[in-house]
């Protein structure tokens, strides 16, 4: 029982936030648990998503209610109903609403275990968020070049912060996605990827769910 | 090691009813279907309704996905505790400071 | 350190360890050594984490106080020459930040990581990895903070650093630069802390532990976990927009494009009033452990005292504008949060009751730790009675920004935060360095700082009522007042005060070295304590515990020791706390994983310093911070938990030649 | 033993503390001069009494556990867990205790709050490191206030009169407090704070500004000023004149030259002319970064400068106004600074270089951030001789 398992054990090369240190001295121990050996049952790193999410919830709703107190102090440059694109934002939305059944496809094909399907999801998923992305630098440009700049006045400023931090959110869960996507293929082994799929979802939906709340309080209500 | 050890028979994790493909699917449909519902706003009238329906359809797109695509409709009490403490406090700490502001009104 | 494989239950054992590092990842050879400097700064060890948090904390702690003792004698007579005003600016704004985010938070972190999984029963916490970045994190932002003073100036603005006193025009040094930056480096370090520790406690009790058989220390950072985890961020966005406004020009605070500078204290003190709990809660957590160890009897009201703590956590929410009463909110606004900062009276109350009648129909043995506790009791409740004379908010009008205010919250924190991690220092010292403080020297200690910190913050409470403002880098006699009491011998007497209090803190200093110098090995249960950290050695091997203690009552280690006799009721010891530990190391489990040190935590940390740096001096650097962060990121997150064989020189699994570590048994 | 040094110890400090109450300082806070202030004062008299009472008990509890329970060798104490009784008794007597104090403060506050009664408008803004007070045209107590006025540091009030303070500020927040006359009220730039004070008898009233507002903080306070009717009616009527050309052929004819040269190109002296005929208009806009400097028409009027910091009045001088009876105060106070009684050397001392007295960013060098403006009053290297004519010069702006 001593060194014996050490060396029995086929180690999986790959333990993403795997961190979890409650090993008790059971065989069923090695396996380190996602959860099967909590006070809750629960997940660790589920758990610590979740929270995550929770605080992110402070930080979005802070730049979302100071671009709400400044969106209409607009001393200089065009108003936002001048440059707004409506349609055009409506379609990067829609793409990023998508992204997200995408993703929800990706964490049920990882749950089945079906590697490809899996792969495949994750791809289309990060795909969509980059054009996204890329819709996003497109109306930065724009709207610079209409004279809006980011030192321009407030409404810029707490707009273009707002905007930029949820980009620089999709910008993280992109590579996020690509990167898990290239260690499955470099890792045949599908062992508890499933859970890491689940909670680079949960971190993808909650980009969206704030996209949701910008698109409705930032463009389609008007300043 | 004792017989109280927790990890014997293993329990498994809440994995309740996952969300099948179909029934993702469907409910992707109906929050893009919101979705033009919000953007019609840009492009008819709505009048006195305009705000009250925006409202409604965010506050609804939003929960949709987090209770369906997230999951979190189905997952252990702890996780919604966890979540929705933050949305609750960042609601109330955010809609009383832009009160002082006279946001409001 | 990696695995420890232990063979099967004998008393006397031998861990095999491995020592040299041979090569892993394909890069970099996992840091596998367990001595020497390397065993440190690459340790996943909760243990060696919080002691290096506390280490950190006390030289702060030193660093703030002296910062003080220059304030104190700058205010010691009328026109203070010491100082210049530019610098007495510095100098409190500096004070209070280094006292409060690096000492205040990191010693507070310091007691939880040691501490936390010690006492619900578990091997380490839930992210060890984690663990150390939310480490080095903090040590990157301590030291932007601190390299201030010798670029250009430290910041200027106050702690609280309102705007647009602290915009490019006003404060035009780069202080507030890195102000800002350090305290977000900071604050993120503490945020992945708390969402560690939460996830400990929830998910990492021993078996039988439930949430209300849990000692009081672990609620009261659970609840100070939380109050971080969703304030944190609001600090972030204040900070983001400060920085993005003297950095790259944003408008957010420039009054002339319409800026509202209360913008700016909503979002500091919606973190602002949480974070004074989060001072004060680890505080509270420490005399619930210390008092009733000393009373010989369990707390008082045990599930009153979790509940208001944690009520005390959530309406903290609510409260934050008592900061803001003479802003101009209107009357609406003021009256709400006028009674609502009243209501928080209530909870706080229930605490100090508890505690007291603890004490009642006890049996109290006045060690130090207990003298601190008591202390706690009397200078919180001084400073939180003052704190409800600032919640009737016509009354703040008159008090606010006055020595009054500064006298409320060095009660609070000082009698309050302080005497109660001394206590915990105490109490807690022979548990981590297997040897007890010297008890005389720490009743003087005790009584020093007792009457130092009367002394100097006593006085402060008539000098604000008799209308002395805070933040003056110099008084004067036209407005001190006539006759012998007036402002000029109440500064000095606080000035005075805050020697008494240096020597005080001082005897603290030379008790510790006494103590590692000459101090003799503590028995392993010293106090006759209550908790399950005592259920190991001291200090605790590497592991925590050989089993890990499963758990029938609150206070679980007394009820093994102390049983109730059936007929005369009275209780009656049946084993002593070396039975029981030796107990536990005969029955010790048979193997045991942990999980094996890391370069990451502090290699992401140097990225994020970088990136921070990079913000005040140019976008390459910040670009070079960047791909730190990122090539560590990716390091971390391949990295698996326990090191490879090969990380091992030689190999693990040849086994052969490993050599011996001195037996941990 | 333990019971007694508590005992002692409290005996001593609440002695100490109405000793410590007793002095008269002038920023006093427990001194109320008029009707705000005094509601403020009652409400004190409510909080901390009740604060001290409920300290009292449960110090005295405390000292009373920590003598009957020490360890005197008893048996191990039976293991309680407490008692909700006592619990759900000790949650409710404070919560009652805090629902009056509650009640109280909420009244308090809205009173504190009422505008509708006022009967003097003054618009009061902050910059650094000095306060400017305006006067709308406006009739108060039937006398008529035709041109705007314009002073700065010392506020003039009539006596018995609801006056409403308008603050607002020109750079960062500052806090403008009479603690005799009433709280604090911060004046935040771009925004308008309302602030009420009014004085039962004539008398002087110290202040200083209570938020930080940067490097000099504590060199910007102020003073109020309650006049008696008559008295403010004079006043009013000093302040509307312009100031007077110095006599033909004296020193302070020269002072006014170098004052066109150096001074006017911030500050205003009403009725001053430039050598063409042309009134003098000051341009602080152009070289202060606030935007403004102090009005000197009738710096001799007011018996401090630079942001109430120093004293135009020499030391005895000072003292016959500030130990005036409330009945002879007023003619004190319009005596204003005749030339025994100047301050000579401050006043000197500020001409000479005005940043060693008092810290200001007054060094251009520092300034890049406000387009080389400068915050506060610049060092002019000006000479001797020139600080002798100006002297001569401010000392007409009665
Ligand atoms: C450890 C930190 C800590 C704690 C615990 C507290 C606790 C409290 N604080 Fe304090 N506070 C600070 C730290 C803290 N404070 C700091 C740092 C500042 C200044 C920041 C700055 O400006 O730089 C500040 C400022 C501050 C202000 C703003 C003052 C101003 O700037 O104008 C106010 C106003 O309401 C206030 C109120 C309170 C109240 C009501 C409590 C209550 O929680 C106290 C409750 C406790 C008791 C009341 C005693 C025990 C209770 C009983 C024995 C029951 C019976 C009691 C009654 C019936 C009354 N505090
Ligand atoms: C945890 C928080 C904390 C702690 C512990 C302290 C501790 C002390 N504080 Fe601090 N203080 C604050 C938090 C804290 N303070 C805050 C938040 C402010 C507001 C700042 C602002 O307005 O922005 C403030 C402001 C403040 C002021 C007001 C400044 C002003 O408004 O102008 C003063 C003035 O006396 C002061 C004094 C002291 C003193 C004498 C101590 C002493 O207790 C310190 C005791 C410790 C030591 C003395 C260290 C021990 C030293 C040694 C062992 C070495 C021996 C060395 C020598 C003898 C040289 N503090
Ligand atoms: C660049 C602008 C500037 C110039 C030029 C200037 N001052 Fe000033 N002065 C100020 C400012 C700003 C203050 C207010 C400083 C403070 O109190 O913080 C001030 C204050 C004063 C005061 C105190 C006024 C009061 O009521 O408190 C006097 C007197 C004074 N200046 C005289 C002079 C004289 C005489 C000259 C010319 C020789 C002069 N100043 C030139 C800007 C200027
Ligand atoms: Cu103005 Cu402080
Ligand atoms: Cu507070």
């Amino acid at each position: 029982m001593t060194h014996r398992c050490l060396v029995a054990k086929k180690r999986k090369s790959w333990h993403p936030l795997d961190d979890v240190a409650v090993l008790t001295s059971h065989d069923t121990g090695h396996d380190t648990g996602n959860g099967h050996s909590t006070s809750t049952g629960l997940s660790n790193n589920k758990m610590a998503m979740w929270l995550f999410l929770g605080s992110e919830c402070l930080l979005f709703g802070g730049l979302i209610s100071t671009y709400m107190l400044y969106r209409g102090r607009i001393t200089q440059g065009p108003r936002p109903s001048q440059i707004f694109d409506i349609p055009f934002t409506s379609v990067s939305s829609f793409v990023l609403l998508m992204s997200s059944l995408t993703m929800v496809l990706a964490v049920t094909s990882a749950q089945r275990k079906d590697n490809e399907r899996t792969k495949l999801w994750l791809t289309i998923t990060a795909l969509l968020g980059a054009t996204f992305v890329g819709g996003q630098v497109y109306e930065f440009t724009a709207f610079y070049n209409e004279g809006l700049g980011f030192t321009t006045n407030l409404f810029s400023s707490s707009f273009y912060t707002l905007t930029g931090f949820h980009g620089v959110h999709v910008t993280v869960g992109v590579i996020m996605l690509l990167s898990l996507r290239g260690i499955i293929s470099a890792n045949k082994d599908t062992g508890d990827r499933a859970e890491v799929v689940e909670l680079i979802g949960l971190y993808w939906h909650f980009v969206d769910i704030v996209w949701i709340i910008i698109f409705t309080l930032v463009y389609l209500i008007p300043a | 090691m004792n017989a109280t050890a927790t990890d014997t028979h293993e329990q498994h994790d809440s994995h309740a009813p996952g969300l099948s493909d179909a029934t993702a699917i469907k409910i992707a449909l109906i929050l893009a279907a919101m979705t033009a519902l919000e953007v019609s706003t840009y492009y008819v009238d709505f009048g006195a309704f305009f705000m009250p329906v925006l409202m409604v359809l965010m506050v609804v797109k939003f929960f949709t996905v987090v209770s369906y695509f997230m999951h979190l409709k189905f997952e252990h009490q702890m996780f919604k505790l966890l979540f929705y403490t933050g949305l609750g406090l960042a609601l109330f700490v955010y809609f009383v400071a832009l009160a002082t502001f006279k946001f409001f009104s | 350190m990696a695995i420890i494989e232990r063979p099967a239950p004998t008393a006397s054992v031998s861990l095999r360890a491995p020592v040299t590092p041979a090569q892993s990842m394909g890069i970099v050879r996992r840091p596998v050594t367990s001595t020497g400097w390397k065993s440190w700064v690459f340790t996943v060890d909760h243990k060696k984490i919080g002691i290096m948090y506390g280490v950190f904390a006390m030289f702060f702690f030193i660093v703030g106080g002296v910062e003080a003792l220059l304030i104190r004698l700058q205010l010691a007579t009328p026109d203070g020459k010491i100082l210049s005003a530019d610098l007495y600016n510095q100098m409190f704004t500096m004070h209070a930040t280094t006292m409060i985010f690096l000492f205040a938070m990191p010693m507070a972190a310091a007691f939880a990581n040691y501490f936390l999984p010690l006492q619900l029963g578990a091997r380490d916490v839930a992210f060890p990895r984690l663990n150390a970045l939310g480490l080095w994190l903090l040590v990157a932002g301590g030291l932007i903070l601190n390299a201030s003073w010798f670029l250009g100036g430290a910041a200027d603005g106050g702690w609280f650093m309102y705007s647009p006193n602290s915009g490019p025009v006003f404060s035009p040094s780069n202080g507030v630069d890195f102000w800002t930056l350090g305290v977000q480096i900071a604050g993120f370090g503490s945020l992945i802390g708390s969402i560690n520790l939460i996830v400990t406690i929830l998910n990492m009790r021993a078996p039988g532990m439930t949430l209300m058989k849990m000692p009081v220390f672990c609620w009261m950072i659970l609840v100070v976990q939380f109050l971080l985890v969703f304030s944190l961020p609001v600090i972030t966005v204040a900070l983001v927009l400060l920085t993005f406004q003297r950095s790259f020009g944003a408008t957010f605070f420039d009054v002339a494009q319409g800026a509202d500078p209360l913008l700016w204290q909503h979002l500091f003190w919606i973190f602002g009033h949480p974070e004074v709990y989060v001072l004060i809660l680890p505080a509270f957590g420490i005399i619930s452990e210390v008092l009733p160890t000393f009373s010989r009897k369990p707390l008082f009201g045990y599930p009153f005292v979790v509940f208001s703590g944690a009520s005390i956590g959530l309406v903290g929410f609510g409260v934050w504008s008592h900061h803001m009463f003479a802003t101009g909110l209107g009357p609406i606004s003021v009256a709400a949060f006028s009674i609502a900062t009243m209501a928080i009276a209530i909870p706080t109350g229930v605490k100090i009751f508890n505690w007291t009648l603890t004490m009642w129909g006890g049996k109290i043995w006045y060690s130090t730790a207990m003298k601190f506790a008591i202390g706690l009791i009397v200078l919180f409740t001084i400073g939180g009675l003052s704190g409800v004379t600032h919640a009737v908010a016509p009354s703040d009008t008159q008090q606010t920004d006055t020595y009054y205010i500064v006298a409320h919250f060095h009660y609070v924190l000082f009698g309050g935060m302080v005497f109660g991690l001394f206590s915990g220092f105490y109490y807690w010292w022979p548990k981590v360095f297997g040897k007890m403080l010297n008890e005389k020297l720490g009743g003087w200690n005790f009584w020093l700082m007792v009457i130092g910190m009367n002394m100097t913050f006593g006085p402060m409470h008539i000098l604000g009522l008799q209308g002395q403002p805070r933040r003056m880098y110099v008084w004067t006699e036209a407005r001190a007042g006539e006759g012998f009491f007036n402002f000029g011998f109440w500064n000095r007497v606080a000035s005075f005060g805050s020697l008494i209090l240096a020597i005080g803190v001082l005897l603290f200093l030379i008790n510790v070295v006494h103590t590692t110098r000459k101090g003799k090995p503590a028995p392993l249960d010293p106090w006759d304590a209550r908790t399950l950290e005592w259920i190991t050695t001291s200090p605790p091997k590497e592991h925590n515990f050989d089993r890990i203690p499963v758990v029938h009552h609150l206070d679980d280690f007394f009820h093994r020791k102390y049983q109730e006799d059936a007929t005369t009721g009275a209780m009656v010891q049946i084993a002593t706390g070396e039975q029981l530990v030796r107990d536990e190391e005969a029955n010790a489990d048979a193997h045991i994983h942990l999980p094996s040190p890391s370069y990451w935590p502090i290699a992401i940390a140097i990225g994020v310093g970088t990136l921070g740096m990079g913000v005040v001096y140019g976008v390459p650097i910040m670009i070079v911070g960047v791909l730190i962060i990122l090539g560590s990121s990716f390091g971390f997150v391949l990295e698996p938990s326990v090191a490879d064989d090969i990380d091992y020189d030689p190999p693990m699994s040849g086994g052969q030649e490993t050599k011996e570590l001195a037996p941990l048994g | 033993m333990r019971l007694r040094r508590i005992g002692l110890g409290l005996a001593a400090s609440s002695a100490m503390f109405l000793a410590g109450c007793a002095r008269n300082a002038p920023q006093d806070t427990w001194q109320p001069k008029g009707e705000n202030a005094q509601k403020i004062n009652n409400l004190d008299w409510m909080v901390f009494p009740l604060a001290g009472i409920v300290g009292v008990l449960v110090f005295a509890l405390i000292a009373y556990i920590l003598f009957r329970f020490r360890d005197k060798g008893q048996a191990l104490p039976t293991q309680s867990h407490g008692n909700p009784a006592v619990e759900i008794a000790l949650t409710i007597v404070p919560a009652l205790i805090l629902s009056v104090v509650g009640v109280f403060t909420f009244k308090g506050i809205f009173e504190l709050a009422k505008t509708d009664d006022t009967q003097m408008v003054i618009n009061v803004t902050g910059q650094q490191w000095w306060w400017e007070y305006d006067y709308p045209a406006q009739v108060v107590n039937g006398v008529e206030i035709t041109q705007p006025i314009i002073t700065s540091g010392q506020l003039v009030i009539p006596t018995g009169t609801n006056v409403l303070l308008r603050e607002t500020s020109r750079d960062v927040i500052h806090s403008y407090w009479i603690p005799a006359l009433n709280g604090k009220k911060d004046a935040v730039p771009g925004r308008i704070n309302l602030l009420r004070i009014q004085a039962d008898k004539p008398g002087i009233f110290a202040g200083q500004c209570t938020e930080f507002c940067g490097l000099s903080h504590a060199n910007m306070r102020m003073e109020a000023v309650a006049l008696g009717p008559e008295d403010f009616a004079a006043w009013i009527a000093n302040q509307q004149r312009n100031a007077e050309a110095p006599a033909q052929a004296t020193l302070a004819q020269e002072g006014e030259a170098v004052f066109l040269n150096q001074c006017v190109r911030c500050h205003q002296v009403n009725g001053l002319k430039k050598a063409d005929g042309t009134a003098a208009i000051a341009a602080p806009d152009e070289n202060v970064y606030s935007g403004a400097a102090p009005n000197l028409t009738h710096l001799m009027s007011r018996n401090t400068f630079a942001g109430a910091t120093f004293d135009l009045l020499t030391s005895s001088c000072r003292k016959n106004v500030w130990t005036a009876s409330p009945e002879e105060f007023g003619s004190a106070y319009l005596k204003g600074v005749t030339t025994d009684c100047l301050n000579q050397t401050d006043l000197r001392r500020w001409l000479r270089n005005a940043p060693a007295m008092k810290p200001m960013y007054a060094d251009p060098i520092k300034l890049a951030r406000s387009d080389g403006k400068y915050r506060g009053m610049p060092n002019l290297g000006l000479s001797e001789s020139d600080i002798d004519k100006l002297v001569a010069y401010l000392s007409t702006l009665k």
